[in-house]
């Protein structure tokens, strides 16, 4: 049975790719400056627009039916969940 | 007196017996609804279904809500209850307790040390709790009073014996061997009794130098000192012992020298001895240089210096649970002057008359069954426990009555 | 039905029969195959922890040293914990009735994965070689608790690291388990069968089978980290060195809270199947309790560290914690309301399948209701690590997940043998196991609020009594589960014939032969069906 | 929904679903790493700068090249160019293996002055420091890890297109492997900030 995904155009990539290069010296010129406790904040929007990129075009899940979105972001939530959570005990801790 | 604190056990009651009623009737009302309609609809009273109602949304609402209601209820109940646990009362007395393996050590403000937890009934108590080693829990049940003994932090417990009595202190948190005999009790005393005990020498000085020094290091929880078996080796006569240890797995016999007794107290694991498992942490860095000198010293002082008093050892072992002093008769012969007696005892079932001469005597407690004194039954069990210095101390009292 | 049976001749074994010896089995990729290649390596461990759990009840019998010395304890009840936790409960019911029943649920020929299903087999088989490998090599048996709390596990001298790596292994064959079950659902589904026509039981597989895909990789990550602590010493949960030991203790509890609902949703998953077919009536709230077992999974996730509010956690993780915890009880009330309301205007067979879950519905409501008074923060901090806490998950996990487990056996061992226990001896067995169990686990609840902590070798003399009654009450448990299984076993190879639909069971399991031939369905099925279809004016045959 | 759908989405679902557990893999290395930060952000900066950010940028920039040559090898391959499919998993791979060697110059620099688990530069760091360190080579240790499979995966795979096994009617295994490449990138592209930029 021949396999019918979806074929994305190398044009894309491209773009993508230059996209991603261009992030990545962005992130790390922002870092240079003093933006405090900002800083670690910009750096992860930066990586989590870029692991957006990646995720939606190099690995097709802009193609993929929407219960794979719905399942990834269920899988991000959980993660989510498991960090903040855990800030309920350690943000609060007396004698750190 | 201060005005009447609620105790942390009359706070934390009352929630239980909350949440446990609610249990309760959850409970009753599942089981007798079930079992009525296993009754009720049993098919030799019911052959046929008689419904096919499938869905109730009303009904999974009112038993979605409830429920919902109740828990919160339990929650915010059970949370009051916490957060009193958590606040402790102005003007508690402050003691410091360092839990390790296996035994607990409690420190005073003015720096006095026990392994009991002495406190004064009718005030507020707070316990500072450290670990030396591993993960701990000081849990003290009468008050419902729990917290993890954790290293590199410091947690507390607060609570109020309201009347003066013994309470039990265990480790709840699994520590490794010897984790069921990490206890120790709270003694709540009449305050002025507080004060005598808190000002005066403790019961901890007065057990003398060594045992204060092995209380402080928490050896005593597996180490005895009288001879008893215990996670380890016995400390009793260890010095100059014939000890078999492992070494990668090779048995070797040598002498528990200076050398050696430093040796296993610093790299424990290195040497253990045979028939003990392997189970002692290093001292390395948690035992300072001095006092590790002190202890050898005391190890080695020989016996006759830190003499064995032949009547606490009479009453230690049990003697005088049989034998009286006052020449009464008991389940054995009387200790009043038995020095010299003439006994008529059971040799090999042949009655035999003898005086009781310091060499007969050491038989009898040594090895009792040969030499049964006539009139009495054999149920003296044998005492080869004990050292020479010990049974030489024990004739010695033995003389004297 | 009967007589087609008879009649087939040798073809009546269906995919017991074809191919024969112990190649054909153990590298066999048929999902009812692997079912039972589950089933005896996880019983003959259920034996093996039964046996651990014994002996710890004996040495309980009287205070101070009674039958073994302390570290031999310490080092049973952590093999009791980890042989009956990773070895037996948390596979049990998804890899023996999971992998035998999903692709019959569903009208599949087989799972997604045939292969990665028996690749999974052989993890757990590895990693059960290698938990047993730990007792005999290093520095003897672990002695941690199957918690392996640091500390204490990083400093030991026993052979946790082996034991660390198995548990690893064994991660990884749940993980697959739970993917493949996940993608069977998804994909495999016979025409007919949406996603409102799902048995029950696939809605608690498919549940699951989250649980063990978002959680399971922490738990692997945990036990690594130890091994690597044991063999590198980084310090990552060493105060000394930056790290935090509390830390560990939320790692690994993110895995094993959410673990327990692996372990008891599937058994609810098989009490929603147990009670419509016995009372002859459709389920009730079908979608009020395959949302409640998503709510379940989901919920689960979030109340990890209500095992951690005696360690020094602050107050405010208690209060979110404690909190969450209440809210998690919630949907299971809403599981116990329904399956009460199915009894209604039935009519009720007490065959032994319904007795268990009967007793399940009780038994599993005391856990769970107690675990209400471990839940609360101001009344967690007296019973946690004590034997209030042993009584409750005991009733959650033997009175729940194991006794679903075994009705579920009951229930569908003559589909999978195609032959008929005893009905009485089952019976009989039923009634002295429930006895025991009781007798065994209720006295704990007293113990604990007496004050009697966990994992202790020696206690002292107040605590005698109810540990007597508790130790006697694991000798007719014991009776009790000897019977049961011996009966199962004689049933399943000399039983009378069962027939295609013993029981009357609507889903579609029940209208193929017993045992089920090798490709399950014959070619594609179209399912015009709901699995519940009973109507009024139903009656037992 | 059914059978008919065949084995393609079903594989690709069962991948999918894999990734999401190693996503939480090292989501257990983020929470410690978040917390840990939160307790020591002193000693985390000063760790940071011993970290050679040269190494850590190039190895970004040419992990997200090389998940370009993976996923454009899918489309070459969708379309049939076959040749051009195996120039590109060729490149993916030659960039695997310099990554690698990168990580070890890296790693071995980390040695040399002593700073590794339990070395003995380790004492006179800081508790913050060397937590750091710890995270530092788990967390890089067990990506490294992830990358030699995903080498050794992809080396599997372009035999397979050379054989002809892999093809423009069934390459779900490329498409598969090739998620799991990117996947590693993904994880990547969290450390580099995390560990690198902080400072």
């Amino acid at each position: 049975m021949v396999q019918q995904g979806h074929i994305v155009p190398y044009r894309t990539f491209i773009l993508v790719w230059l996209t991603l290069m261009v992030l990545t010296v962005v992130t790390v010129a922002v870092s240079r400056l003093d933006l405090g406790a900002w800083k670690i904040w910009t750096a992860l929007g930066i990586a989590t627009v870029k692991s957006a990129l990646v995720v939606f075009f190099f690995m097709h899940m802009k193609y993929e039916p929407l219960y794979y979105r719905i399942y990834l972001y269920l899988t991000l939530v959980i993660l989510a969940i498991f960090i903040g959570l855990t800030f309920s005990d350690v943000h609060y801790r007396m004698t750190p | 007196m201060n005005p009447p604190l609620l105790t942390t056990a009359e706070t934390i009651d009352p929630v239980f017996w909350y949440i446990l009623g609610v249990c309760i009737f959850f409970l009753l009302l599942i089981t007798v609804v079930m079992l009525y309609f296993v009754w009720k609809y049993h098919r030799s009273r019911h052959p046929y279904t008689t419904s096919q109602v499938s869905k109730n949304v009303p009904l999974e609402i009112v038993w979605t809500l409830v429920p919902t209601l109740l828990a919160l209820s339990m929650f915010w109940y059970g949370w009051a209850g916490y957060l009193t646990l958590q606040r402790v009362p102005e003007g508690a007395m402050v003691v410091d307790v360092t839990g390790r393996m296996w035994s607990w050590l409690f420190e005073y403000g003015n720096g006095k040390t026990s392994d009991r937890l002495y406190v004064p009934a009718g005030q507020p108590v707070q316990v500072n709790i450290h670990s030396a080693d591993v993960i701990h829990s000081f849990y003290i049940p009468a008050f419902r009073v729990k917290k993890d003994a954790v290293p590199g932090m410091t947690t507390y417990v607060w609570f109020v014996a309201d009347r003066p009595g013994s309470y039990d202190i265990f480790c709840a948190e699994y520590c490794g061997t010897a984790h069921s005999a990490m206890i120790t009790t709270v003694e709540a005393l009449p305050p002025e009794e507080f004060l005598a005990w808190y000002e005066g020498e403790g019961p901890a000085e007065a057990d003398g130098e060594l045992k204060a020094l092995l209380t402080r290091h928490g050896c005593l929880g597996c180490h005895s000192l009288d001879g008893s078996p215990g996670v380890g080796p016995t400390l009793q006569g260890i010095f100059g012992r014939q000890v078999t240890v492992l070494v990668d797995g090779q048995e070797r016999t040598l002498t528990a020298d200076r050398d050696y007794l430093r040796r296993s107290i610093l790299e424990p694991q290195v040497e253990m001895v045979k028939g003990y498992p392997p189970v002692m942490p290093s001292y390395r860095d948690r035992i300072p240089e001095a006092e590790l000198e002190e202890m050898l010293d005391l190890f080695e002082r020989p016996a006759s210096a830190a003499a064995p008093s032949g009547e606490k050892l009479a009453q230690d072992k049990g003697c005088i649970g049989c034998h009286s002093t006052d020449g009464s008769r008991q389940v054995g012969p009387t200790f009043q002057g038995v020095f010299g007696r003439q006994v008529t005892v059971e040799r090999n079932g042949q009655p035999v008359t003898i005086e009781a001469d310091e060499d007969y005597l050491r038989r009898a407690i040594v090895e009792p069954q040969a030499e049964i004194v006539q009139g009495y039954p054999p149920s003296m069990p044998p005492y080869s426990e004990l050292s020479d210095e010990e049974l030489a101390a024990l004739i010695d009292y033995l003389r004297g009555l | 039905m009967e007589e087609s049976i008879k009649a087939a001749g040798s073809d009546d074994r269906g995919f017991l029969g074809g191919e024969r010896g112990l190649r054909s089995w153990i590298f066999s990729t048929d999902h009812k195959r692997i079912a039972l290649l589950y089933l005896w390596s996880i019983m003959s461990f259920f034996l093996v922890g039964m046996t651990l759990g014994f002996l710890i009840r004996l040495e309980l019998i009287a205070p101070g040293a009674t039958i073994m010395g302390a570290q031999t304890y310490n080092a049973l009840f952590t093999l009791h914990g980890v042989i009956m936790i990773f070895l037996f409960i948390i596979p049990v019911v998804p890899a023996v009735l999971g992998n035998f029943l999903l692709p019959l649920h569903i009208g599949a020929e087989d799972v997604a994965f045939p292969r990665l299903n028996l690749l999974s087999w052989w993890f757990y088989l590895i990693g059960a070689l290698m938990a047993l490998a730990s007792l005999f090599t290093g520095g003897g048996p672990p002695d941690t608790g199957w918690t392996f709390y640091v500390p204490f596990s990083t400093q030991t001298t026993t052979n946790v690291t082996v034991a660390a790596w198995a548990v690893f292994v064994l991660g990884f064959s749940s993980i697959l388990t739970g993917l493949n079950f996940l993608t069977t659902i998804h994909r495999l589904r016979a025409t007919g069968v949406t996603w409102n026509r799902l048995p029950l039981f696939v809605w608690a597989i498919y549940a699951t089978a989250w649980i063990q895909l978002l959680a399971t990789p922490i738990l692997g990550l945990t036990v690594a980290l130890i091994a690597i602590e044991r063999i590198f010493q980084i310090g990552l949960f060493d105060p000394a060195r930056g790290g935090d030991p509390l830390m560990y203790q939320h790692l690994f509890w993110i895995y094993s809270h959410p673990a327990v609902y692996i372990m008891i949703l599937p058994g609810m998953g098989i009490i929603s199947e147990i009670i419509p077919t016995f009372s002859r009536r459709r389920i009730f709230g079908y979608w009020a309790i395959a949302v409640s077992s998503l709510a379940i999974a989901f919920a689960g996730s979030m109340v990890w560290s209500h095992h951690m509010l005696a360690s020094g956690m602050s107050d405010m993780g208690v209060f979110v914690f404690s909190l969450l915890t209440f809210l998690v009880a919630i949907p299971s009330a809403v599981k116990v309301f329904n399956w009460l309301a199915t009894l209604y205007k039935g009519t009720i067979w007490l065959a032994p399948p319904m007795l268990y879950a009967l007793t399940f519905l009780v038994l599993f409501s005391i856990g769970g209701l107690t675990g209400l008074v471990v839940g609360s923060a101001g009344t967690a901090i007296h019973t946690h690590d004590t034997h209030f806490v042993v009584g409750h998950f005991h009733y959650v996990m033997f009175g729940g997940a194991i006794f679903a487990f075994f009705g579920g056996l009951h229930y569908w061992l003559p589909k999978i043998y195609g032959r008929m226990y005893n009905l009485r001896l089952a019976t009989w067995a039923w009634g002295i196991l429930t006895v025991g169990f009781n007798l065994l686990y209720f006295p704990m609840f007293i113990l604990g609020m007496q004050g009697m902590p966990r994992r202790y070798y020696d206690y002292l003399p107040q605590y005698t009594t109810l540990n007597v009654v508790s130790t006697v009450g694991s000798w007719i448990l014991i009776a009790g589960l000897l019977l049961m299984l011996w009966n199962l076993w004689r049933g399943s190879r000399s039983g009378p014939p069962a027939g295609m639909n013993p029981w009357g069971g609507r889903t579609l399991e029940w209208t193929i032969a017993s045992p089920p031939p090798k490709e399950n369905f014959p070619g594609e099925i179209v399912v015009s069906t709901d699995p519940y279809d009973y109507h009024t004016g139903e009656g037992h045959s | 929904m059914s059978q008919t759908h065949g084995s393609y989405g079903t594989a690709k679902l069962g991948m999918w679903l894999f990734l999401f557990t190693e996503i939480i893999l090292f989501g257990g290395l983020f929470v410690l790493y978040a917390v840990y930060y939160y307790f020591h952000p002193q000693g985390f900066a000063s760790a940071s700068h011993e970290l050679s950010l040269g190494f850590g940028t190039v190895n970004t920039l040419i992990l997200l090249t090389s998940s370009l040559f993976v996923a454009a090898s899918l489309s070459a391959l969708q379309k049939g160019e076959r040749r051009l499919t195996l120039l590109l998993l060729s490149g993916t791979i030659l960039v695997a293996l310099i990554f690698l060697v990168n990580k070890y110059f890296e790693w071995s620099e980390k040695f040399a002055h002593g700073i590794y688990p339990n070395g003995p530069a380790m004492p006179n760091l800081a508790p913050g420091e060397v937590v750091f360190f710890a995270l530092y080579f788990v967390t890089t240790g067990l990506h490294g890890i992830h990358v030699l499979i995903g080498g050794v995966l992809l080396t599997v795979i372009a035999f397979g297109v050379r054989r002809g096994s892999i093809h423009q009617g069934d390459y779900v295994k490329l498409e598969n492997s090739g998620l799991y490449w990117h996947l590693v990138d993904l994880i990547w592209i969290f450390i580099f900030p995390l560990y690198y930029l902080i400072l």
